[in-house]
């Protein structure tokens, strides 16, 4: 009997589907997978160090390039963060913009991901439909606060400038086509027999798999896992808004596709709600300008970003700089999945995976 | 010399060199192409002789199937020259070309002896026609026997070639 | 119109007057005959594809809500011409590991061996170059010769894309020749002639797709995956395995590769016009023209379903092959075989 | 559920171990060499399944790692910190309690230095292999 080679080949960090530059240095027995070895590092800005030399307010502007697909989510969390270790309380008008805010960009996101994963399987088309309408969405960060992929718009206490009057046409007739949306993306995608036979039943995770590797976000919840933490421990004001936690039942490529669709019809449900209760008032809670935590002070923020817990520790020493910064970051620990998945998988899997995984490669590396 | 030599010496000639390539090139990917090129040959040798039928089978199952099937072989196993791939490469050079000379002569003298006749040509518009009346008249039989063999070679093969149930 | 029905024809015959009044023997005559017909087919492929590069990259421009080229002429027509002449005027890059006998060749016989399709073509009444008695079967074995170009250039290229690109590209141009070829037997059982004028003549009543509808969609089907079209673009699958068999190639060479699929995509067209919608043959317009036209509609038909549908996987892509395209067509040709011996 | 663990957990470590409550986290201060033997404790006793975020601190006279561990879905949460002394940053790696350590101790021991015994395959994750120094330390030089 002769024995085949295996062939080692570098996917990444200079290939189309890894999502920028992660590289999965992958094993083949043929189109078999034998084990896939996760290198990371590629886009490393060391943001930690950075933190430590900039002040409080100097730093937000960072958050937005970690996860630069939902721009507004680990700014708010960061603020949040520095808010809880003040003990600042936002004001209520300020609170429904983030919350608005925050779900646009979790749409965003998972419109990014329903189209990158649509090319990344062949689906060349998907992308398309998809980027146009996440347009729309960068369209009214562009309103709010004059830059479309990386808006620093959260400021400690609240946030930058109130919303311009042309936002809320804009934000409403974006509500009311999204149904039309996502319906276009269940006929050419959901829909589609090749892409469901691509999905179901590849990189599958199980439930206790998921939670012992620290998986969070949609994946955590497409193994069946109903752990949102905008549930769970509400931050901001989420307790106030009715809407689901949608879960699958399997943890497979497909369980994770389905959690994207869906998330985005709950998150239009927020949206629609905080518009509706949206109040007037202040938007920006009375901070000090030179903004000096107490020694010693330390806090553990999380939040539900897109792609997962979000979380930020920060270590103040009495000064006007962070004496530690630590985000703990969703895509970075969801990666360490990414072996465990593809194992005994196709090629083809693997990049199904990477892209239903959900990786931004600049919150990642940091 | 008039035209048809030409072209059949040109295809002869192609044949040999290519099936001297085969056995002579050191880089093994190189001798299975040169082997495609020997099957292309042969089947230009056909048409020359009026046996389209047969010219386009050879096309189509020899150098469009099989020899791509030996490659394909070839690059799963990743190595490069004959040498490397083959560990009885050079053991018995001598005993093997004893018997390649022994066999050649054998084909000299069986050339030299038999005593080439020109036969009529025969009318080859409808070769196909009467191939397949054949196949599936007189021969049926041996047809559909030979048919089921392959077949079990080839479940044969498909048992053999998955070994163990690895995955 | 009788005229424009048998212009080519005509100059063709006057060609071969003319060049025996000079002193040629006829035989002398048909072969230069026999090279200007080839020069001819070289030059109708080298235009038919820029305006098929052009019209694909429209169409998917349609479909994804894009406008497509738009900037070179009018509606962008020349942008291909512009296109053709960048790759041209590139430098000629060769990798220093690869085999470079093995790696320049294959794009030359990738082409050529697509060229050759375009032989027993039939264009027009009497305009295939040659009418061959086995038309149909010569197609399908010279067809079958472009696996070892693309098996050529993934491993020439030494470099592991590639040859994965090229092991798949074996594998599935292998898997999907059988049907292929079982699914035109069909139609070759109702004409009973693999001859193509036969076969068109075959269907002066009614079009074999009607009579033969499953074997037109499972050739269809094999004709996509032998052509390495999306969903079945294995071999070069951009998003995995980085254009495959095609990753080292750059300029000329890659764009020969390029040149050669949409030589293919065209004489695949024209053989799925021939075997079942007709061929030649229309009402009011010259036969010369309706083969283009029903083959450029088929074509149509290729680009729609490559800028709609995701990539299939490859072991999803065997199997429907070998257990069901297969089993498919062996029914089809049983099924047909009884209809015809009964209705005999 | 806190009140249970609280007393569960000053019977076993009385004396090595400090609970603060009251915060956010339910916070508890320990000491490297028992860390390993708490966690363990905490994941098979009170079912802490998730881990979900480690980090070290670094006080210029020692190092703090911290360790934030919950249980989902029913979002009980745990920090656990424990002193690493500066001249011999060492401690147990929970790679084997929770794979989600991997990465995280993967990346601490990189930009922190800290040594993770246990850990399998315990090499700089964000920075080059030849890389010199880990940036994070408070004495690091950044040119």
């Amino acid at each position: 009997m002769i024995e085949s080679d295996f062939i080692t080949i570098n996917v990444g960090p200079q290939h189309p589907s890894t999502h920028g530059g992660l590289h999965a240095e992958t094993v083949l027995d043929g189109e078999h997978i034998v084990d896939v070895k996760v290198h990371l590092g590629y886009v490393h800005r060391s943001v930690e160090k950075i933190a430590e030399s900039r002040t409080y307010t100097q730093f937000i502007p960072y958050n937005s390039r970690l996860d630069y697909l939902a721009t507004h989510l680990p700014a708010m969390g960061y603020c949040q963060a520095v808010e809880k270790l003040l003990g600042v309380t936002v004001p209520e008008r300020a609170e429904y913009i983030r919350v608005i805010m925050a779900e646009l960009s979790r749409i965003a996101s998972h419109m990014l991901f329903i189209g990158s994963l649509a090319i990344d399987i062949g689906a060349t088309t998907g992308l398309i439909y998809c980027f146009r309408d996440r347009e729309r969405i960068m369209d009214m960060f562009e309103m709010t606060s004059g830059q479309r992929l990386i808006a620093s718009y959260m400021r400690i206490g609240g946030i930058a400038e109130d919303l311009p009057e042309e936002f809320y046409p804009a934000v409403k007739s974006f509500l009311d086509d999204l149904p039309y949306m996502l319906d276009e993306y269940n006929n050419l995608l959901t829909g589609n027999e090749i892409l469901q036979a691509r999905l179901k039943n590849t990189g599958i995770l199980p439930a206790d798999k998921a939670i012992a590797y620290g998986v969070s976000g949609p994946n955590l919840r497409a193994s069946g896992i109903a752990y949102d933490i905008r549930k769970a421990e509400p931050y901001s004001i989420y307790e106030r808004f009715d809407f689901d936690v949608p879960i699958g039942s399997k943890g497979d490529n497909w369980d994770r596709f389905l959690m994207r669709i869906r998330e985005i019809e709950e998150s239009a449900k927020i949206i629609r709600q905080a518009l509706q209760d949206l109040p007037e008032g202040e938007i920006r809670a009375k901070v000090p300008r030179i903004i000096k935590p107490e020694k010693g002070a330390e806090v553990y923020h999380r939040i539900e970003s897109s792609k997962g817990e979000l979380g930020f520790y920060i270590v103040s020493d009495g000064s006007e700089k962070p004496y530690r910064l630590h985000v703990r970051a969703p895509s970075f620990i969801n990666l360490g999945v990414l072996p465990l998945i593809s194992r005994g998988g196709k090629l083809q899997d693997l990049i199904a995976n990477i892209a239903t995984l959900d990786p931004v490669l600049g919150e990642a590396d940091r | 010399m008039n035209w048809p030599y030409i072209i059949f010496y040109v295809l002869a000639a192609v044949t040999i060199i290519a099936a001297l390539g085969v056995v002579a090139l050191p880089n093994i990917v190189h001798s299975a192409l040169c082997l495609v090129l020997t099957f292309v040959g042969v089947a230009g040798i056909y048409f020359y002789l009026g046996a389209d039928f047969i010219g386009l089978v050879q096309i189509l199952a020899y150098a469009g199937a099989i020899s791509v099937l030996i490659i394909f072989a070839i690059m799963l196993l990743l190595s490069r020259e004959v040498s490397e791939s083959n560990p009885s490469h050079g053991r018995g050079k001598w005993k093997a070309a004893i018997f390649a000379e022994l066999f050649a002569f054998l084909i000299i003298l069986s050339i030299y002896f038999t005593s080439w006749t020109h036969g009529i040509a025969p009318d080859w518009t409808d070769s196909i026609g009467k191939i397949a009346y054949m196949l599936m008249g007189d021969y049926v039989i041996a047809f559909e026997v030979a048919a089921v063999l392959l077949l079990g070679a080839v479940i044969g093969a498909i048992i053999l070639a998955r070994g163990e149930d690895k995955r | 119109m009788r005229g424009a029905e048998t212009f080519f024809i005509d100059l063709a015959r006057l060609i071969v007057t003319w060049l025996e009044k000079q002193g040629m023997s006829p035989l002398v005559a048909d072969i230069v005959l026999l090279v200007i017909q080839f020069i001819c087919i070289a030059a109708i492929v080298t235009v038919n594809i820029i305006i098929l590069i052009w019209l694909e990259r429209k169409i998917s421009g349609f479909i994804q809500q894009r406008l497509g080229p738009n900037r070179l002429g009018p509606w962008g027509i020349f942008q291909t011409i512009a296109d053709a002449i960048k790759l041209l005027t590139k430098e000629d890059i060769i990798p220093s590991q690869t085999d470079k006998i093995i790696f320049r060749t294959a794009p030359i016989v990738f082409i050529v061996i697509s060229l050759m399709l375009y032989v027993v073509i039939p264009f027009g009444d009497g305009m295939a170059i040659v009418d061959l008695n086995m038309g149909v079967l010569y197609f399908i074995s010279v067809g079958s010769l472009g696996t070892i170009a693309l098996l050529m250039a993934g491993w020439g290229s030494n470099n592991k894309w590639s040859l994965l690109g090229a092991m798949r590209a074996v594998a599935q141009m292998i898997s999907y020749e059988i049907p292929l070829a079982f699914s035109l037997l069909g139609v070759i059982m109702i004409a009973g002639s693999l001859k193509m004028s036969d076969i068109i003549a075959a269907q002066n009543n009614v079009w074999f797709v009607f009579l033969q509808p499953v074997a037109f969609i499972t050739y269809f089907i094999a004709a996509t995956a032998e052509l390495n079209r999306g969903p079945f673009d294995m071999p070069e699958a951009e998003q995995e395995l980085t254009a495959g068999a095609y990753t080292e190639y750059s300029g000329m060479r890659w764009a020969l590769f390029f040149l050669a699929e949409y030589t293919n995509l065209f004489a695949v067209s024209a053989m799925a016009a021939v075997m079942f919608f007709g061929g030649w043959q229309g009402p009011w317009l010259p036969s010369w023209l309706w083969l283009p036209i029903k083959a450029y509609i088929i074509m149509l038909v290729f680009f729609w379903l490559k800028w709609t549908l995701p990539r299939i996987r490859m072991d999803h892509l065997m199997s429907f092959s070998w257990k069901v395209l297969i089993p498919v067509t062996l029914v089809n040709l049983v099924v047909t075989g009884c209809v015809l011996q009964f209705f005999k | 559920m806190y009140q249970e663990l609280k007393e569960r957990l000053l019977k076993n470590w009385d004396g090595k171990i400090e609970i603060n409550e009251g915060k956010d986290f339910f916070e508890i201060i320990t000491q490297s060499e028992i860390l390993f033997t708490l966690m363990e404790f905490l994941k098979k006793e009170f079912g802490f399944n998730y881990l979900a975020n480690l980090c070290g601190v670094d006080y210029g006279e020692k190092f703090t790692m911290v360790y934030h561990v919950c249980r989902i879905p029913e979002n009980l949460k745990v920090c656990v910190k424990a002193d690493i002394p500066r001249d011999n940053p060492e401690i147990d790696s929970l790679t084997c309690l929770w794979p989600a350590a991997d990465f995280q101790e993967r990346e601490v021991y990189d930009l922190m230095g800290i040594v993770f015994k246990g850990h399998p395959d315990l090499k700089r994750i964000l920075l080059p292999e030849d890389f010199e120094g880990h940036p994070l330390r408070k004495d690091y030089k950044a040119v």
